[in-house]
């Protein structure tokens, strides 16, 4: 009678349009994120894909979006976005695939070094409340062991005076592993 | 008398759903004869005190139809009944009458079956009510205060 | 008192097999001031009418109620043969008894119930009629057309060639529009200005035809048949009637550097011109916003090479006054300039432009004269990108709808490239290709498959211009989104098809609406597509939406058809089922209180104000009054009155509320 | 005039030339900065790219302790800061009761009415008209303006600027002499938060925008974020090797370009931390 029963909605596209309220159906294909995202050629998946494969709401689309090295590699730069013409937020739905992808342990093994130095950076502000960047820089080392990476900028930053030795602290830090234990390290 | 047999009163326009309901005829299709039908320009046109007179008079139900939104005949008469009916639906339940006696809907001029079927879930749905006897107080509630107010 | 006639018909067994006919003319002859009651086979039939027609007379009848089938089939009969029996026509009213009541029930004691109950109804309500006579309206049988384009010609011509006389308002020096700016024209690539230039003589020639340039219109007032309209004729500072057209003044013009519109802003013009070599009228103008003479007070070069003497700086705006019976709008569109799209170049890189400048270096009477050269350089485009829906069907920078035309002209101009620019390479990027007309898909096929145009689906993100070249970085969409760069020599923009920048002040002159794109809006998008919501005014061509030149052309000559159909009567013969403003006895005149909630509500802007004066010529009061040339019988007017003091004319509230009491009250 | 201070971490670390320049300049003009007390990292992309709550809890925090300190306004040099800051601003001021919840996350008290200002507003705001006066040398160089993403967008949110070819960089440096030129990747990321995770795609995108602004003539790239400057003057080995051929066009903070025409020296400016040499002045 020309009523639409508004079906139970679910699967990944779902849970993208409740927690950011970007609706994939919305997104008509034109490609233009995918011509303009500066990451597009490393990615598994150009962003149009991504809001393609959503559309499908096919589990192992799903399953492949949240396995996929592209939210990784989205540097959040909101290129997309500002080109696209129908205003579609790409750069939040990757910000919530990220999260998913994290908390559900299906993070691309493309993707370690990327998610290796976030975590390790998020570890120095957790420790300290800054950014303690020959700390962040060990960290990452030891879990990516690419030794050998950067020794030869090392030297020359401290020489110019730009890593100290010893961090800076934020005094209330209780307040900060408080942060911490409230949000990422509740999931 | 075997079963309460409701009094119907369809206000109609013209354009759409009085060519309906000729539709519904050419088309032979059957429906209850409790439902007769005024015919109006538009609906538009349809003053709602005329509601409350043919309740007033012993109507126990009451259809309006008219041409789909963006159909209209006159363009937006349309409109302006929904418009008036939202207003005067809350008149109806402050003074106490029944909403439900009252079915608004759409019929155009290719939609027979459609006419057959409001008039016989009307049919059905006013006899579910019963007849209406709060009329009078309603009647009297609208010579003193309404009309003359 | 009432002496009614109550006609009641078998209709073959139609009613009859279900309806005791008989009892119901029976029961109808003791109502109530009915005088005569029968029943008869076929009331239709010719002794059926004259049955009614003997019984007028023989009866005297005041009124006839004929139960039969619907009114919307055959009450003009029964109308009709009243009137022949000198019994008004609109005291005689129809009760459906076969649609609504022997088609639709068995044959039951109810059925024949509800029969009696309809004939009832109709008696009651015919005792409150009243004799009406039809609207006579007297028809000004000239047309008003606005807007020199095709649309306007093709209009223009096909009135005036039913013999109607036409007055074209164009508000450019010269009319032809935007298809004289085309070069060649999909599907079949003929030439435009071939194909256009003889229909603008035609119009120049026309002896129907009056034709005003430079004009624009400055108001209307009045309704169908009868409209008054003001015309701005813009002062051209030279005499036309004198000009002979040889062009000694803009040769000598110093004031050059003026972007020329004909050519998109892709070469100048002088500031005394005439837009185009087949221009009509072909008698310059001078644009005093760019005339050295308006702007700094010293120049008149013009005037001392004009050996006929028709240029006059004095010559002052004309505005004119005709009446018309019929207008048709044919202001057509316009094309988004390409500074709206700051990814694609800010309107910035001289070589991005726009399809329309593109027609412009197309045409052979263009600034190359044909041949496609890049604006900045003059190089032949060697690698050329055309980029489609630029600006349309994109609700973040431009438009929601499709322009409909640029995928084939996009199309074209791929073709029309590979054509003169043989070892060329060009790229189509584009989100679908709308080519719904006939033979249009071919000719998309045809730029694929033997112009080897390279379609790419996918939409550009951004061009930017590095050494020389512009960089157009798209994506595939067929091949996943895969990004597409390619160093292109020149870049095309379909820009969308949008309104006029003044049709929203002109539809407000007309009192016509406009959709919310500011298009003019057409009464109904199916059945009454050349239409306005306004009584003889209607529309053709893109003033109503992006539209090619076939739809536009056919668009035209159906709203010619119709103005013509209006001019072929000498009145106009209108129901006179309108509404009307009662009147009484001062010192109340009417018990309209002036709040004019009615003309709030009236679609057709048919109320008026009437002042009410008395003999010193005060205003005692101003109370509502109906124009019966806008009015068309809607009753919106009459359920918002609070007074009841307008009432709609064979639809009264006493007629409805004696129907309805008549109904319920057996 | 005091104006409260937000460095961030790099500015006090891999970037402190620039809070340097900033400092100095102010200085010069007569702006007092107070820094914010106990500041901490505003989680920069890593917390964006892996928590939605604690990438707002952390800024949160910042702008909850000016509030507490009672500063109304606050100057944000790095632009990646400035985007977290100002994005964490806008979401909260759009849903009430994420901003409840944020508050209780951080356990202070949060309204969201600082307003949150980068080095280029900061200078529209309170230098603009004093500049012209105090220029001693004009820097009269080709400079590219370098934006990068995290100044312009999303539109919306920071209401800086037109997105496709800003211009208030450029207006500002020609007001100090400069000659900005046009080019084509003034928005373009440089590669961001992967500056040691992933550098080879650093050196690829960075390596275009060097590449075009050198192309087009420019004699320095001119930029305001911290991991812009990085990306551009740190990661030079992988730039040129994307780009197989060695770049030496210097990149200096906006800061650093007025500092210089107003005459203040190298030092005070940072300018010897730079990687690749900076040999005006
Ligand atoms: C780049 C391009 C290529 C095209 N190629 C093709 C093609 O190959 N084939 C095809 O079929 N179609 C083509 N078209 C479409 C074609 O141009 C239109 O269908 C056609 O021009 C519509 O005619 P029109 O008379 O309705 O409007 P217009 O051509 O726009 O004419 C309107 C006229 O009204 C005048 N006017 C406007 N406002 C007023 C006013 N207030 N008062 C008085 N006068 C006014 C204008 O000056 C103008 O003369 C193309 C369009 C474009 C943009
Ligand atoms: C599935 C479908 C869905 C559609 N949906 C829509 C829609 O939603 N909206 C829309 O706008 N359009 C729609 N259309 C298109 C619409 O049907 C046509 O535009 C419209 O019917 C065309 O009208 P016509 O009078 O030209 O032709 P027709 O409707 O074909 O009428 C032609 C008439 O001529 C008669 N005839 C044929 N030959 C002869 C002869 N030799 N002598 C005498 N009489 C003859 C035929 O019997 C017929 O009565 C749809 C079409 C289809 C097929
Ligand atoms: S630009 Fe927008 S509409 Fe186009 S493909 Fe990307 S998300 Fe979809
Ligand atoms: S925000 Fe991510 S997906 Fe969008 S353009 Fe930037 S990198 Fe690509
Ligand atoms: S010189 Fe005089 S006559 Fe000749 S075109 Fe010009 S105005 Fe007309
Ligand atoms: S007076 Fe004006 S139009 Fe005439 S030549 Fe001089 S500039 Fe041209
Ligand atoms: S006609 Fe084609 S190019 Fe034009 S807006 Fe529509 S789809 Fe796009
Ligand atoms: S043939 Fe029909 S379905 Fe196919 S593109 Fe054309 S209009 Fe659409
Ligand atoms: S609504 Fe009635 S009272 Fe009011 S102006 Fe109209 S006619 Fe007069
Ligand atoms: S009947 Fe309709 S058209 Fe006529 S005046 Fe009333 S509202 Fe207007």
């Amino acid at each position: 009678m020309g009523h639409h029963q508004p079906h139970e909605e679910s699967g990944l596209a779902a849970d993208v349009k409740k927690a950011t309220g970007v609706v994939a159906e919305k997104c008509y294909q034109c490609g233009k994120c995918s011509a303009g995202c500066p990451v597009a050629d490393e990615m598994d998946l150009p962003p149009s894909l991504v809001m393609r494969m959503l559309q499908t709401n096919q589990p192992e689309n799903d399953e492949k979006i949240l396995r996929s090295k592209t939210i990784w590699l989205c540097l959040t730069c909101e290129m997309c976005i500002a080109r696209c013409p129908m205003s579609i937020d790409i750069p939040k739905v990757m910000d919530f695939l990220r999260e998913k992808s994290r908390t559900e342990k299906k993070i691309s093994s493309n993707a370690n070094d990327i998610v290796a130095f976030h975590d390790s950076f998020l570890l120095s502000v957790e420790k300290t409340g800054k950014l303690y960047e020959l700390g962040l820089i060990a960290a990452y080392k030891l879990k990516t062991f690419h030794l050998m990476q950067d020794v030869a900028i090392a030297p020359a930053m401290i020489q110019k005076g730009k890593l100290h030795f010893i961090p800076e602290m934020v005094k209330d830090r209780g307040n900060l592993s408080s942060i911490f234990s409230k949000t990422i390290k509740k999931k | 008398m075997s079963e309460f047999e409701p009094k119907i009163v369809a206000f109609v326009c013209n354009w759409c759903t009085y060519a309906g309901a000729d539709l519904t005829g050419t088309s032979r299709i059957k429906y209850a004869t409790n439902v007769k039908i005024v015919r109006f320009p538009c609906t538009g046109r349809i003053d709602f005190m005329l509601l409350l007179k043919a309740f007033g008079e012993g109507a126990d139900g009451i259809i309006i139809s008219g041409c789909h939104p963006n159909d209209c005949h006159y363009t937006s008469g349309n409109f302006h009944a929904r418009r008036r009916w939202v207003m005067f639906r809350g008149l109806m339940n402050f003074m106490g009458i029944d909403t439900r006696r009252v079915q608004f809907s759409w019929v155009s001029a290719a939609e027979g079956a459609k006419w057959a079927e409001i008039v016989n879930t009307t049919v059905d749905e006013v006899r579910e009510l019963g007849p209406y006897t709060d009329y009078k107080k309603v009647a009297d509630y609208l010579e003193t205060e309404v009309t003359n107010g | 008192m009432s002496r009614i006639g109550v006609f009641v018909c078998h209709c073959g067994e139609n009613i009859s097999s279900t309806v005791d006919v008989e009892k119901v003319a029976q029961t109808a002859a003791g109502f109530d001031g009915v005088a005569y009651s029968v029943d008869y086979k076929y009331m239709c039939s010719d002794p059926g009418q004259s049955l009614i027609k003997q019984a007028i007379k023989d009866h005297n009848l005041t009124g006839v109620v004929v139960s039969a089938c619907s009114p919307r089939m055959h009450e003009p009969t029964f109308r009709k043969a009243c009137a022949e029996a000198g019994l008004n026509g609109y005291m005689c009213e129809m009760t459906n008894l076969r649609e609504h009541c022997s088609w639709v029930h068995e044959r039951t004691e109810e059925t024949t119930e509800k029969a009696i109950d309809l004939v009832r109804m109709l008696v009651e309500k015919v005792k409150n009629d009243k004799p009406l006579e039809p609207i006579k309206v007297p028809i000004f049988k000239t047309a008003l057309v606005i807007g020199g384009g095709i649309a306007g010609i093709q209009t223009s011509l096909d009135i005036a060639n039913c013999g109607h006389k036409v007055i074209l308002v164009e508000k450019e020096p010269s009319i032809g529009g935007h298809m004289s700016q085309l070069s060649e024209t999909f599907p079949t690539l003929d030439c435009s200005q071939c194909i256009l230039t003889p229909r603008m003589v035609e119009v120049a020639q026309h002896p129907n035809i009056t034709l005003y340039t430079y004009s624009e219109l400055e108001s209307l007032e009045g309704y169908i048949g009868n409209f008054k309209a003001k015309i701005r004729k813009k002062a051209k500072s030279v005499d036309h009637s004198v000009c002979t057209g040889c062009g000694d003044c803009w040769t000598k013009c110093p004031s050059k550097k003026i972007p020329s519109e004909f050519n998109a802003g892709l070469d100048n013009r002088t500031a005394i011109y005439v837009p185009f070599p087949q221009a009509v009228p072909n008698k310059p103008v001078i644009d005093k916003d760019h005339c050295t003479y308006y702007q700094k007070g010293k120049c008149r070069l013009c005037e001392k090479n004009c050996k006929p003497g028709a240029i006059h700086f004095d010559l002052e705006d004309e505005i004119i006054e005709v009446e018309v019976g019929g207008i048709v709008v044919t202001t057509g569109f316009d094309v988004k300039g390409t500074d709206f799209f700051p990814e694609y170049g800010y309107g910035k890189y001289k070589d991005v432009i726009t399809g329309l400048q593109f027609e412009r270096l197309a045409s052979a009477s263009g600034p190359t004269l044909g041949e496609i050269k890049r604006p900045s350089d003059g190089k032949v485009p060697e690698k050329i990108v055309f980029i489609a829906c630029a600006g349309s069907r994109d609700p973040a920078k431009g438009i929601d709808y499709c322009s409909k035309i640029c995928c084939m002209y996009t199309a074209k101009h791929a073709m029309l490239y590979q054509h003169k620019v043989h070892t060329g390479k060009s790229y189509v990027f584009y989100m679908d290709i709308r080519a719904g007309g006939k033979n249009y898909e071919e000719f998309v096929r045809r730029a694929i498959e033997e112009d080897k145009v390279n379609y790419v689906r996918g939409r550009v993100s951004t061009v930017y211009e590095k050494n020389g070249k512009l960089i157009v970085k798209g994506a595939d969409t067929l091949m996943n989104g895969q990004p597409v760069e390619i160093e292109a020599d020149m870049v095309v923009l379909a820009t969308a098809g949008v309104a006029n920048c003044g049709s929203e002040e002109l539809a407000q002159k007309l009192h016509v609406s406009y959709d919310r794109y500011k298009f003019f809006a057409e009464a109904h998008p199916k059945l009454k597509p050349v239409e306005t919501n306004t009584a003889g005014i209607f529309l053709a061509g893109a003033c109503q939406a992006p539209k090619d030149i076939p739809e536009t052309v056919g668009m035209a000559s159906g709203a010619a058809a119709k103005v013509a159909a209006l001019f072929s009567q000498d009145e106009l013969k209108r129901e006179p089922l309108i509404a009307v403003v009662n009147r009484q006895m001062p010192p109340t005149f009417s018990s309209c209180v002036g709040c004019f909630l009615c003309e709030t509500a009236c679609p057709y802007r048919a109320i008026e104000r009437e002042e009410i004066k008395d003999r010193a010529g005060n205003v005692i009061k101003t109370i509502a009054k109906v124009n019966d040339g806008l009015c068309q019988g809607c009753g919106t007017c009459v359920a918002f009155c609070r007074t009841k003091s307008i009432d709609i004319q064979g639809f009264t509230n006493e007629q409805m509320y004696s129907e309805v009491m008549a109904l319920l009250n057996d | 005039m005091t104006l409260g201070f937000y460095p961030g971490c790099s500015l006090t670390g891999s970037s402190r030339e620039y809070a340097e320049s900033v400092v100095a300049l102010c200085e010069e003009l007569g702006i007092e900065l107070k820094q914010i007390p106990d500041w901490n990292c505003c989680g920069a992309t890593a917390a964006h790219n892996m928590d939605k709550e604690l990438s707002l809890s952390l800024p949160a925090r910042i702008l909850a302790l000016a509030e507490k300190d009672g500063m109304t306004e606050i100057v944000v040099p790095c632009a990646a800061c400035y985007s977290r800051l100002s994005t964490t601003q806008y979401e909260l001021n759009q849903d009430e009761t994420l901003k409840a919840k944020v508050a209780s996350i951080i356990g202070m008290p949060y309204k969201g009415s600082v307003k949150i200002l980068n080095v280029i507003q900061m200078l529209q705001k309170y230098a603009v008209d004093k500049l012209a006066d105090k220029i001693k040398k004009p820097f009269d160089k080709e400079v590219a303006c370098y934006y990068g993403c995290l100044l312009v967008r999303p539109h919306e949110v920071l209401q800086f600027d037109r997105v496709e070819d800003p211009q208030t960089m450029d207006v500002l440096m020609a007001q100090v002499g400069a000659k900005p030129i046009d080019w084509a990747f003034k928005t373009e990321c440089c590669g961001a938060g992967f500056s040691v995770s992933q550098p080879d795609i650093v050196g690829k995108l960075s390596g275009k925008i060097v590449k075009d602004a050198v192309d087009r003539g420019a004699k320095a790239i001119i930029v305001a974020c911290p991991m812009c400057h990085s990306n551009l003057d740190m990661r030079r080995p992988a730039i040129d090797s994307y780009l197989k051929t060695k770049v030496d066009i210097p990149v200096l903070y906006v800061t650093q370009v007025i500092g210089l025409a107003l005459g203040i020296n190298r030092e005070k400016l940072g300018l010897p931390r730079h990687f690749v040499p900076v040999t005006f002045a």
